[in-house]
């Protein structure tokens, strides 16, 4: 079972990506973010995207490249903060967005994986976030009920998977990747190291292969830092 | 408090609401300070929303690991003991009343403990990040803030006035000026510290919000 | 159907229903010997509930592993490329349809593809196990059972008599008689083979519920 | 932060388990069982007590231990099928039992770890288990609410843990052990190796520490196999 592909160009056909489809992209800031799967989305010229994802990327890398070529028609991120290109396109009504709060986000990728329709979290409950939306109180407590994220196209990036689609993470680049990569019709994964099936702790995988329909050895890796603090 | 010290100074402040023992999560800005108040000898181990325990120190120049950052995007080291998880389990963590401790910053906090600090006035929202999720699921949440906004108003309100981050969440108010703690039930603060050389006076005059005082 | 040899027959039949490339969940019993008949060359991939994708054979005497067991409790090896996670995780594949195929056993089937597999009337109830999640969420699930109970009585029925392990979740049907396709929306059974040997006239005397032949 | 202690017995008194409350006790059949904390809880002497495990132990190992001196009350499982003697507790009306799916109770464990306040779940629609539950279309599909479990004693097994309390189980006694681990006010793992912190690798760690109370090595582990099967 050998799910590896050679390119991200051919990963992104294979799993039928095109105008108006719905994807979740992995990565908090720029960290863990599927560089080379982005790079080739903006090749595919597919426009009308819809793109859940924690963030926007920065002007000029990450999801910002979509931005910049105007792919993006809709984002659902928690915050947006380190992209002007974004505020312009926003403000110019060219560019939708849905705020939706980190954890919530998480919760509704992981609900959309796991096959939960529906669950209530404390979190917004009195704020914007809720409005339209059912609450409830259970034991005491408010709750806002929130609705599973799935997608067409699921884009992550793991440090280390072998040719079956099992996949490890390295660090904090884990983040959105590991509950994105179960909410996709199709989730593809770009790896820095492409291993054969046995290679990998069985005990150790973050990501079993069930998740993961294609798989490739991203070209090459910027892994670009946005805070560089150093004491 | 926009000079350096009136910063450290509510950091140490806040410093003092740790345990030993804690698992905390500190907000971007004055909180991040506080981690460098931790008594010597306390145990306190940081937590970082995108998926680690056990922040360190930011790293040495040959340190720098891209793949390691915290919830502020800035890089950072681990300390001995620490790991790493995806975002849906360290939101886990939060909401289940896993973080004994979130320290964060707040436009505005309201007498019955309501806070809200992400959408500012006549600026474009950049989103909620994690604070949303931070102040409903934190066992204790500290707001530490101006006393007052630009115009000299007071940022302890009746209501607030701003979108909400969360409502009847904040726990302890620490600003320039004094520490309240918030009477929920009660709907109302209650003061319970003054700064150095503060008065009584100065607070009534710069404070929007019902307070009882009992200063200890 | 006691014999051996039957429900190897059995067994035999439900593998054509495998895929290559198929995450597959086989229950106790019957389809358990499902994984004897996988085709050669054809690669699918056994999971567990207990927390396993990548089921091998049972082990070698020098290979049983306590910490290694199967959702039978039956101790087990596992195949290259194996991956192994919690039970909260594992039932998230399960009802989150990652699962291609399910083969479990039933003691009804309705034709509308309701199946009841749990309780056994005036034996004490043992529990569901995973059974009510595997017919929830897996892509396909086919039911492997014989076509009659002890008493002759028809097991497939317009409505189950006994209560429901699930509603409108079987695909398929198989039996020592004949293969049945489930047609939900019609709310009847497609009779789609007959086993050698085996009649119309046999089907239409030992079957409850309302089907159509359609013989591929 | 070393929150290791000596002995199972002195992680039961430090816990404050005491009559009537709520554990929740990992393990699939007898894999991954906490088996020294199962003896210790026996020793305490604690009854009343609502057991949340997958299974019941057999007549003379694991929870059957706790059936045989009458300490439960109630168990909540999906399955029971190894343990005559809890079939003659039940029908004599000593014990109570209430079935969850095995994948809802694996969630509802999560859920209470995790701050959710219920979740809707397909698994149990149209069966015995929905009965007196709300139900709720999503999308064309029907969903049963259930309700988070949390319990005031989680008693847990890994294979290796730290000082700090973080864990690492082996093969598939991972089980319920992860999820039952962080759902509840007080948990206490037992290992059969414990480790200095630094030991583990924190990319690797399955639950971490903040979840653990307590932490100990177990004194001895029969490990007992229920179904040894050969070929």
């Amino acid at each position: 079972m050998d799910k590896s592909v050679a390119s991200a160009a051919e990963a992104l056909e294979k799993a039928g990506v095109k105008d108006g489809i719905t994807l979740l992209v992995g990565g908090f800031g720029l960290c863990g973010i599927p560089e080379n799967l982005i790079l080739a989305l903006r090749e595919t010229g597919a426009k009308d995207l819809t793109v859940v994802s924690n963030n926007a990327g920065v002007d000029d890398f990450g999801l910002g490249l979509l931005l910049q070529t105007r792919q993006i028609r809709k984002m659902v991120s928690s915050y947006v903060g380190e992209n002007k290109l974004f505020e312009q396109l926003y403000l110019s009504g060219e560019l939708e967005l849905e705020f939706v709060p980190q954890g919530t986000l998480a919760e509704r990728c992981r609900a959309g994986g796991a096959g939960i329709g529906g669950f209530y979290t404390p979190t917004g409950y009195g704020t914007p976030v809720a409005e339209g939306k059912e609450t409830r109180e259970i034991d005491g407590k408010m709750y806002v009920l929130e609705m599973p994220i799935r997608g067409d196209v699921a884009l992550v990036k793991a440090h280390t998977g072998d040719k079956h689609g099992n996949l490890v993470y390295r660090m904090t680049a884990r983040n959105f990747n590991q509950p994105m990569a179960t909410a996709a019709a199709v989730t593809i994964a770009e790896v820095e190291e492409l291993v054969e099936p046995g290679s990998l702790d069985p005990d150790q995988i973050h990501t079993p292969s069930i998740f993961v329909k294609h798989i490739l050895k991203g070209a090459h890796y910027e892994k670009r830092i946005e805070q560089r603090t150093t004491r | 408090m926009k000079s350096g010290s009136s910063r450290e100074r509510l950091a140490e402040r806040a410093a003092k609401e740790l345990r030993d023992g804690f698992y905390v999560n500190l907000g971007i800005g004055i909180p991040t300070l506080v981690a460098n108040y931790v008594p010597d000898g306390m145990n306190v181990i940081l937590h970082s929303e995108n998926g680690l325990l056990g922040i360190g120190p930011f790293p040495h120049d040959d340190e720098v690991d891209p793949d390691l950052i915290n919830a502020g995007k800035q890089t950072i080291t681990t300390v001995t003991g620490a790991s790493y998880f995806d975002s849906a389990a360290s939101f886990g963590m939060i909401r289940g009343g896993h973080i004994d401790l979130a320290i964060l910053g707040a436009l505005e906090v309201s007498q019955s403990g309501d806070i809200a600090n992400w959408m500012v006035p006549g600026k474009m929202v950049k989103g909620m990040g994690g604070a949303m999720d931070l102040v409903a699921g934190a066992k204790r949440v500290v707001a530490v803030m101006t006393h007052t906004d630009k115009s000299g108003a007071s940022k302890l309100l009746k209501e607030c006035e701003l979108p909400l981050t969360g409502k009847r969440c904040i726990d302890l108010v620490i600003t320039e000026k004094a520490v309240f703690e918030v009477d929920k039930a009660a709907n109302r603060l209650i003061l319970i510290e003054l700064m150095p050389e503060v008065t009584l006076e100065e607070i009534a005059a710069s404070t929007a919000a019902d307070y009882v005082v009992d200063l200890k």
